[in-house]
């Protein structure tokens, strides 16, 4: 069973050089840390960042430079600066080559919900559902299972959704899985030590399995 | 063509209960700390405010919602604020959640003279309730409106005394977008230079969008999450 | 009668303290030679200038530094140089507030046609479609009759039209004339040493008198 | 993410006949005169261009029209060109004339992922003819679509290795919203610099937009009308 940098270190090697990447707040930012060596990947944060680079030293904070988790970052060389609007435009017109967020369900048609759960103060879906609904390839990082022990790989949502049709590929804490669709979730890898059985137990939504399952190479 | 007020007291003036506003910022990133100041002071009522988001509980947006100067709030996250949370629950306060990359065009639809855009943000989730959805090239979009704001007030870096405007890093995010969208534009800078003085290359917003500009005091620039690493 | 220095002195004088104006190529570029002294006028250029100053000395032209005629222009201290997105932008969001710019025709509703005559060489609309659609205060510099000794003041224009009902007011060698929707033209100024029936003989299109038509004020 | 190519020629690689091409510019200021070459002697046959004008008889985008390139221009103003005046009149050149807005604005809808936008602009005119009018707030919009093109290729006075662009003066125009547009955008720029040596608050065209990137040659830089002053 994989833990957060697990999941992180797992998605980082779907990013590949010269990749413009959005990674949203949670497991998905840990994978800026884990990108190769040598390759040359360019962080997008929607709130006005291409070329985003590691937190500040302490003391050079700078209260005009956040990311949009709102967290003090840096610059590296060849960045460039925007406002919010050419920001989300340089998002729907899918320039930006990887988009990796985290969910609380997705459906065997790639549906995704992760911005409101009914009853709980709503905090807003910030810019989740314009990333969603125009980014050309989504890799979720999420829980394969909440903490109630209920299956978030569904056959269809049951929370609000923030986006129809959109997710490409998963990755939990017991597998990968891709979105097939018409037809339901692919297992493509398990996680180390984690069996076909126990991920079948953990989905919800419709199986695929295909051949012999590998498990997941992690560095 | 001389912009400048002496204070945000002045700059403020004309806006009464009940108008619609634009704040720029991105959190507490860019935000016209003395505009919301003199707001408060001010005690206008009723404000419907257009602003990505809500401020905290003691600073930035969070001070109009405390002195319940806020009638709706317009916004694309507004997770950091415990009095927000109180008055939406008690329907003291509308609240209209928009996509944030939706909320940033429709500003810019405004200041661009387009009455509203198409954008795939939102299709098949709640946010498209009520909207015309309309399909092109086999993909769908909602058709959202261009925001109509009595005022916009925004925060740039610099400035000159005609109102031309240099944002400095991530404080840009909507401050742009909404100096081009209010019917009166107010800019508070953290220098207020004379004309001239401005690389005209590198001006972010033209002085004709801007109504009103003056120096701002006292600029607390609050971090909402400090992280660093270690040397 | 006025020649078209005396039509670009007429129109200057509707220029406000404070206004930020677009000048078409013609005529309306003389405008800017008469503005008058301590008033603070900035002119908007529409391949992405405010701020457009005069002509460059001898031997400082830029190519990179032109406005929309393609001529060689300077910058004043307060200039800003943007995009033509964002410059027709303003104009369409009704930021610039007089535009003066030349016609062949002007109907009595206001619609003019200035970009096309049937049978010529059709050069194109550049902006202009874009600027009689959106700005908030049009005022036409141009002949009252053209070289044929035909009326361009017209119950409906003949040629292929640029907009509609967006013309505001007409200064041509003759008069000074008021559009007014549903009525026609309404006669606001003679020319120097011309009369209210010359005026009359020139027009076309229905010509609104009412009471004493005053001689125009030119310096 | 180094984008830098050697030269002009290996910059239009793809470029291949019957291609919508998008050129930046305004008269002869700000144009990809490299590439314009390049394009000649690569000899690429039936492209559909869309710039805001067509060059003159013997520079600009007039030397893809003497060699009888261009199959199709869209533009909004060709006035100064007697090659194009012939072929259009003989029906060898097609022509769509786009008010100088509705083209600046559909460049900028595809590079901001907006299929469609709304302008009054050719309202009541034959511009008008086969588009859908929409009346909002009481006036009527044409509904126009974004542009498509295969290449845009773009003039900038600094870039980067990584296609960070930055346009110097009125050669800016519609470069930049044309490198946003293209499937595969070129820019070609008389100082290419490293990353880091400009700075990121100036950017006009952040390096996301850019596929190819080299410095140019023997720029001309006509000037179509110079008009001076005496000393």
């Amino acid at each position: 069973m994989l833990d957060k940098i697990g999941i992180a270190k797992r998605i980082a090697r779907e990013i590949q050089d010269g990749y413009y990447v959005n990674l949203g707040i949670g497991i998905p930012t840990l994978c800026a840390n884990y990108i190769p060596e040598g390759m040359h990947v360019v962080l997008q944060s929607e709130n006005g960042i291409l070329g985003m680079g590691p937190f500040p030293f302490e003391g050079d904070e700078d209260a005009d430079l956040i990311n949009a988790g709102k967290q003090t970052v840096t610059l590296l060389p060849g960045s460039s600066l925007f406002d919010s609007a050419m920001s989300f435009g340089m998002i729907r017109s899918q320039k930006v080559d990887l988009t990796i967020l985290g969910a609380m369900e997705v459906s065997e048609e790639g549906d995704i919900a992760n911005w409101k759960i009914p009853g709980k103060m709503v905090k807003g879906m910030g810019g989740a559902m314009d990333l969603v609904a125009s980014a050309k390839n989504i890799i979720v990082a999420m829980q394969h299972v909440n903490k109630a022990g209920e299956s978030k790989l569904l056959p269809k949502c049951s929370l609000p959704l923030t986006g129809l049709r959109c997710v490409k590929r998963i990755v939990t804490e017991l597998a990968t899985v891709d979105v097939i669709h018409g037809r339901g979730f692919k297992l493509i890898e398990r996680a180390p030590g984690i069996s076909v059985e126990q991920i079948k137990n953990a989905t919800a939504g419709r199986l695929i399995i295909e051949g012999e399952i590998p498990e997941m190479q992690i560095s | 063509m001389n912009k400048t007020v002496s204070n945000a007291e002045e700059a403020i003036r004309g806006i009464t209960d009940g108008m619609t506003l634009m704040l720029g910022g991105f959190g507490l990133c860019g935000i016209p700390e003395n505009c919301i100041t003199a707001l408060v002071k001010a005690g206008t009522k009723n404000l419907t405010c257009i602003s990505n988001n809500a401020g905290v509980d003691d600073f930035g947006l969070g001070l109009l919602l405390q002195s319940k100067q806020v009638r709706k709030m317009i916004a694309s996250y507004v997770g950091e604020n415990a009095e927000f949370e109180r008055q939406m629950l008690s329907g003291e306060l509308d609240v209209e959640l928009v996509p944030q990359g939706t909320l940033a065009t429709r500003c810019m639809a405004a200041g661009y003279g387009m009455p509203a855009i198409f954008t795939p943000a939102g299709v098949g989730t709640e946010v498209a309730i009520g909207k015309e959805v309309r399909n092109f090239n086999g993909k769908d979009y909602l058709m959202e409106m261009a925001f109509d704001a009595d005022f916009a007030i925004v925060k740039a870096w610099k400035g000159d005394t005609m109102g031309n405007l240099i944002y400095r890093d991530t404080a840009r995010n909507f401050n742009p977008l909404m100096a081009m969208a209010g019917k009166i534009t107010i800019a508070e800078v953290e220098h207020l230079v004379e004309p001239g003085e401005l690389d005209p290359n590198h001006i972010h917003t033209p002085g004709i969008y801007i109504h009103r500009i003056f120096q701002g005091s006292n600029y607390e620039k609050r971090i909402e999450q400090r992280t660093v690493r270690k040397k």
